[in-house]
């Protein structure tokens, strides 16, 4: 399949918010592409409109060479006709049809032994095997969003809409489930389209909406508002005081930081700092490949899985995470001083818009 | 095979003289097949008026047939009167109304607390109880006891349930069978206005030959000694 | 016994029913759906029928498909029949007063269906019909049954109008509601109280089944 | 204008729409939730009423409610007048013939409900019967509507259960349908037809307001 | 309040399985327990036998010193009569109800004011202000169920019930909440019951459920099953070669571990290790503190959020998880040479029963 799924698109609510989308996500080779975004920004709104459940008020999907919505021609491609797969954020099994029934309902025009092995077969796949006689209603939440998948995935579609495909399962079978899953897109090869909460599923699935590959996202979020979503502890205003040989110096609080500088840096920034790239030490060490090097106080501990959550106080708040030994080993406790060391390349700077950025949700 | 079939619209209170008059006639003319059905002569009239498949209209009075032949709906603009019915009023088995000793003033006494009656706006025996009443000088007083049922057959109803303590109903009605346990006193007839029932042939009547030969048979000496037997005049 | 009444009766409320099906299922789909506002005026003219008394009721009916009616006539010119006091005739008669007891019950079945399951459905490639027939009728059971058994029931003791249309012709428009009448009306009640108890009995069967048949499908619904 | 005729048929419509309703809902709740094997029983016991012809099944109510009944002795007794030929005995008649209009599509609506909202309910401390009317109810509304509209309508338009036991006595037990009726068969078809199109007016505008003030709850339904 | 909530029942599906539960939870001090368990293994069975509304087929349960259940007495308290607040996994919010009206429905004996303003109060807190007459079906999942956690918060039930409370949520707005539902909690003083299957959720609100605070469970869990849900990487059969001064000497693969052993190890042991306990190094470096220091070889990097996964041959299939410039910083690659420590502390024994752990599920 050659071209690209191109949407721009625009839908509005009376009395309630206006959902836009623009994106296009090349088909060949098939990707995963993840939807992130706060709750209530429009992520279920865009797959139904990709779906052709919602009718966007302007613009135009196409796939392809296909169009499925131009709103200035009045075109709307119907969903039965898309041949999408589409995942409900809250499953929409058929409470009257059982199992099997559910995962064969888009199998209609098959013959039916065919559409029977290919039933056990993806219920197997997803650890639903022994269930196929069972109704929705006698089924555990997680196990009914493994049949929503199933039923979506067992006619091989040509496009997938995932919405939260995991989110109802244990960390275990997620973490299953999500390999389990990849391979079934990369093997198919269908273009895929997820929503998802999780930054583990976002990175082992696929890349990040309108923003290239996912370690990319992560690092360089586009706009103070993706780096909130997507887990940036540290934003802070700071001021660019000078800028030489592409390295920037900024001063925060009271402190100065070297940062990597694209073009176009403008004076006000937000800087933006990832936990787990700050390191600390208990004193401040021989000179190395780190550029910034501050002495911290630690405030508060905060003991998470798989790590530990450290806030500091180095002239402006400063988050760091690290593992429960080191944390051991260093002896760390409230009003400890450390030292903190991270990478220019780990800072990363964004036009700051007055707003401050910790309320920008 | 048989020579003719016709279909019969007849007045509900002909039930058990027409069944009996069917059933002699079938010895006469064992060709002809006689189908009757009894209903409201006024839901006849509306059918006839939409070209009902009946080869023969026996109304309870001789308005509807008029109207018929007014409307150019009758075989040869003739209608033709068959009976005059007579009025009766009846109480149920075991009640001990004087109505053999004190006739239409049995009815002033308080136990009588209903008194059934054929519809008088639209049933000829309704308006003629009216009359009865009013010429025995009791409709005044009585008239707040009357209940009104759809036909003399209703009002029959009424009676037996025990619903309604007397009812005003046909003759013919009070000495059938299942209603000759009962007690009955027939209205002087200078009471009420005769009760004349007519009939017509309708202008599309499938079998006229037959329903002719029914009409006949009805009018002939065999037919009206039927007819007397349950107690209808000439 | 007038067995040829009660299979009179039966089949003119299996057709009838048949009929209010076909008609009424996507009336009543589109009633549930619709967001024009002129619906609720199309809502209230179906169940105007029943607000008429039946024998009135046919009376209209008896004149609007008579010979001298525009209908009648077209339908004479074709057939070389008229329509009343014909099979057909009653059929359209009990068709129109048993309307309300049809669509009303669908459409109310319709409006509670959940939305998002004709979409799930949509969304696996099955086309609209499809669905209506694999998701909504089976979901909107409950009330289809309910309009099903109303208008049956209801057109098996309907009297008034089929009376006026069919003119109670012994074998032809007889109904069992019309012999039981007339037994009535004869004064003859243990004729009519033999006939009322096989027409009880026999639709109490009927319904026993299908209720005890339906809790099958019951069981399918309270979506846990 | 027989405008006394016309409020009485009303007003019988509205007592026996609110006798079904204090009946009906609790009895349609019970059969949908009940997991008796008995219940399918009940559920055809309620329908047959309207299997049989509306005048012969008036006689054999006249004959049970009647002064020689046990029924109507007790009555008589109680209340120093009979049942029958009031408008109580109308009453009783209207929601026993009725009753299948109203339960049924009471019932499909319940059964189809959500419970997990009940249990929500229950779950917030709001007792059975407040969850009933706070969450039940509202859910249920297109099925309880139809039934009130079906029985309303329904009684309105009844002639010969209401003939039957009323008597026609002008003021007291003759409705409007008995009214319009008594005009077709005195061949008075103008007075009929005025009759009726008042008839059908009044039940259009009703109905029309009740389906149009609708829509508003009908927006909450699908559960997107 | 004194006492505690003590169940112990069973509950039997005709056609499904059995799900049974005992515990016992202190009211005082009011605690958050968490329950933890796989998809479909009974977490919301036992919430609803908990609420009242579905009833077990044997035992019995106690709220202080109120009979709740007993299958042996026919004693069954309502739902109603039970006080409890219950957040259901798919919300169940009235689709009928606005936001407001939901999230009053449990305050009915209140005066309208009173009312008025304790809804406001929590919309406000769970960021639904400006929604409040908005209809569900109107409302993102995520929005729906804050509305949901709302309901039944806004009436401080003696018991709280939340089954996944925060799963359709996003990473910050879930960081947030989770705060928040703990602050919520403490203030109110409810005891509450929580089903998750996020790890750091389970920390943040409470004690995972029989076995004592949070990170016990994680380190030790009790069983294989509970080391394979909370997420114990590592999970190898070994054999105990030697015991002495309260450390074990493991067989595991063809290398030898220490462990600190508990009394009444057996033989046959299920070796669990933590990803974040396990450091790596590029030179074997100084003797140390540390037990273990294992010659291995990389197999496969991973790269995830905030750590990267570590694929290792020690001798046996090892797991780490390590900071991306730590990653960096050693050149890790598959095929490299590293060596990796971890103490004898954070390698936990568990009896093995014959069948392999890692296929536990
Ligand atoms: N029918 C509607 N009327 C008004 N507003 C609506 C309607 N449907 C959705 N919205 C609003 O549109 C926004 C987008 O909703 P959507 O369901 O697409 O969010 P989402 O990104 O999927 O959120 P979540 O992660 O919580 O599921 C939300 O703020 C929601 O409140
Ligand atoms: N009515 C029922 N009939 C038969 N089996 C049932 C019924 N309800 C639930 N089950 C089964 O009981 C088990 C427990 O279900 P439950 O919903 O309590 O699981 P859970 O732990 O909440 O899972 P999840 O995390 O996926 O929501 C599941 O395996 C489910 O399939
Ligand atoms: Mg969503
Ligand atoms: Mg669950």
């Amino acid at each position: 399949m050659a071209g690209s799924l191109k949407a721009d698109f625009s839908r509005r609510f009376p009395g309630g918010p206006v959902v836009g989308a623009a994106l296009e996500l090349p088909l060949d080779p098939p990707r995963v592409t993840v939807l992130f975004g706060p709750s209530g920004c429009g992520k279920t709104t865009v797959l139904r409109c990709l779906a052709g459940l919602e009718r966007p008020d302007e613009g135009e999907i196409r796939f392809g060479a296909q169009c499925w919505f131009e709103a200035a021609a009045g075109i709307s491609l119907p969903a039965q006709r898309r041949g999408i797969g589409f995942v409900f954020q809250d499953y929409a099994l058929f409470p009257h049809l059982d199992v099997a029934a559910n995962v064969g309902f888009g199998l209609g025009g098959m013959p039916a032994g065919e559409q029977r092995r290919r039933v056990a077969a993806m219920l197997d796949r997803l650890g639903l095997a022994g269930m196929a006689a069972r109704r929705p209603r006698e089924l555990s939440g997680g196990q009914q969003q493994r049949v929503a998948l199933a039923r979506a995935l067992v006619r091989e579609p040509r496009l997938l809409l995932l919405d939260e495909p995991l989110s109802a399962l244990d960390a275990v079978l997620r973490d299953a489930l999500r390999d389990e899953l990849r391979g079934l897109l990369l093997q198919a090869g269908i273009p895929t389209v997820v929503v998802t909460h999780d930054r583990n599923e976002a990175l082992v699935l696929g890349r990040v909406l309108q923003s290239g590959p996912v370690i990319e996202v992560f690092n360089r979020p586009a706009s103070a508002r993706v780096a909130g979503i997507v887990g940036v502890e540290t934003r802070q205003p700071g001021r660019v005081v000078a800028i030489h040989e592409g390295l920037a110096e900024v001063e925060v609080g009271t402190a100065r930081l070297h940062a990597v500088a694209g073009p176009g840096i403008p004076r006000d920034v937000l800087v933006c700092l990832r936990g787990e790239d700050v390191i600390l030490q208990r004193e401040p060490g021989p000179a190395s490949s780190v550029r910034n090097r501050l002495a911290a106080r630690v405030i508060g501990i905060q003991p998470a899985v798989p790590l530990t959550r450290i806030e500091l106080d180095a002239g402006f708040p400063l988050f760091a995470w690290v593992t429960r030994p080191a944390c051991e080993e260093l002896g760390l406790a409230p009003g400890e001083e450390v030292t903190a060391l991270f990478k220019a390349s780990a800072v990363h700077l964004l036009p700051h818009e007055g707003a401050p950025a910790a309320s920008q949700r | 095979a048989r020579a003719g079939e016709i279909t019969v619209a007849a007045a509900a209170n002909l039930k058990y003289a027409v069944d009996e008059l069917v059933a002699a006639f079938r010895v006469e003319r064992p060709d002809v097949e006689v189908k009757v059905t009894y209903g409201a002569s006024g839901n006849f009239f509306a059918q006839l008026s939409q070209r009902a498949p009946f080869d023969l209209f026996l109304s309870a009075d001789a308005v509807y047939p008029a109207r018929l032949v007014e409307a150019g709906l009758a075989l040869d603009d003739a209608m033709f009167r068959y009976a005059t019915g007579r009025l009766a009023l009846w109480i149920p088995p075991g009640s001990t109304l004087p109505v053999g000793s004190l006739g239409l003033a049995a009815l002033r006494d308080p136990r009588v607390r209903r008194i059934a009656i054929a519809n008088p706006r639209h049933a000829p025996y309704g308006v003629a109880a009216i009359e009865a009443l009013t010429a025995a000088g009791l409709r005044e007083e009585l008239s707040g006891r009357l209940v009104l049922g759809e036909n003399v057959g209703q009002a029959a109803q009424f009676v037996q349930s025990r619903a309604a303590d007397a009812g005003f109903i046909a003759l013919s009605l009070a000495v059938s069978p299942p209603l000759a346990g009962g007690t009955h006193y027939v209205v002087p007839a200078e009471l009420h206005a005769p009760l004349e029932q007519a009939g017509v042939i309708p202008q599309r009547a499938r079998d006229p030959a037959a329903a002719l030969a029914f009409r006949d048979f009805l009018l002939g000496e065999h037919g009206r000694a039927i007819l007397s037997r349950f107690g209808y005049g000439p | 016994m007038d067995w040829q009444a009660i299979r009179l009766s039966v089949e003119l409320a299996a057709a009838t029913t048949a009929v209010l099906l076909a008609l009424g299922l996507p009336l009543a789909y589109w009633l549930a759906r619709t967001r024009w506002r002129g619906r609720a005026i199309v809502e209230a003219i179906v169940a105007l029928p029943i607000v008429l008394p039946p024998t009135v009721l046919g009376f209209y009916v008896l004149v609007a498909l008579g010979p001298a009616s525009p209908v009648g006539a077209a339908w004479e010119r074709l057939f070389g029949q008229g329509l009343v006091f014909t099979f057909e005739g009653l059929l359209i008669a009990s068709v129109l007063y048993s309307l309300p007891f049809a669509v009303q019950p669908f459409a109310a079945a319709f409006a509670t269906l959940d939305r998002r399951l004709e979409e799930a459905a949509w969304c696996l490639g099955v086309g609209r019909l499809a669905t209506f027939f694999k998701v909504c009728l089976p979901l909107a059971w409950p009330g289809v049954l309910t309009g099903i058994v109303l208008s049956f029931a209801h057109t098996l003791g309907e009297f008034g109008v089929v009376l006026m249309i069919g003119g109670n012709i012994p074998g032809e428009t007889r109904t069992v509601s019309i012999a039981i009448y007339d037994e009535v009306q004869a004064l003859d009640y243990a004729a009519a109280g033999r006939t009322s108890a096989i027409l009880l009995a026999f639709s109490f069967a009927v319904l026993l089944a299908t209720y005890a048949l339906q809790r099958r499908f019951v069981q399918a619904w309270p979506v846990r």
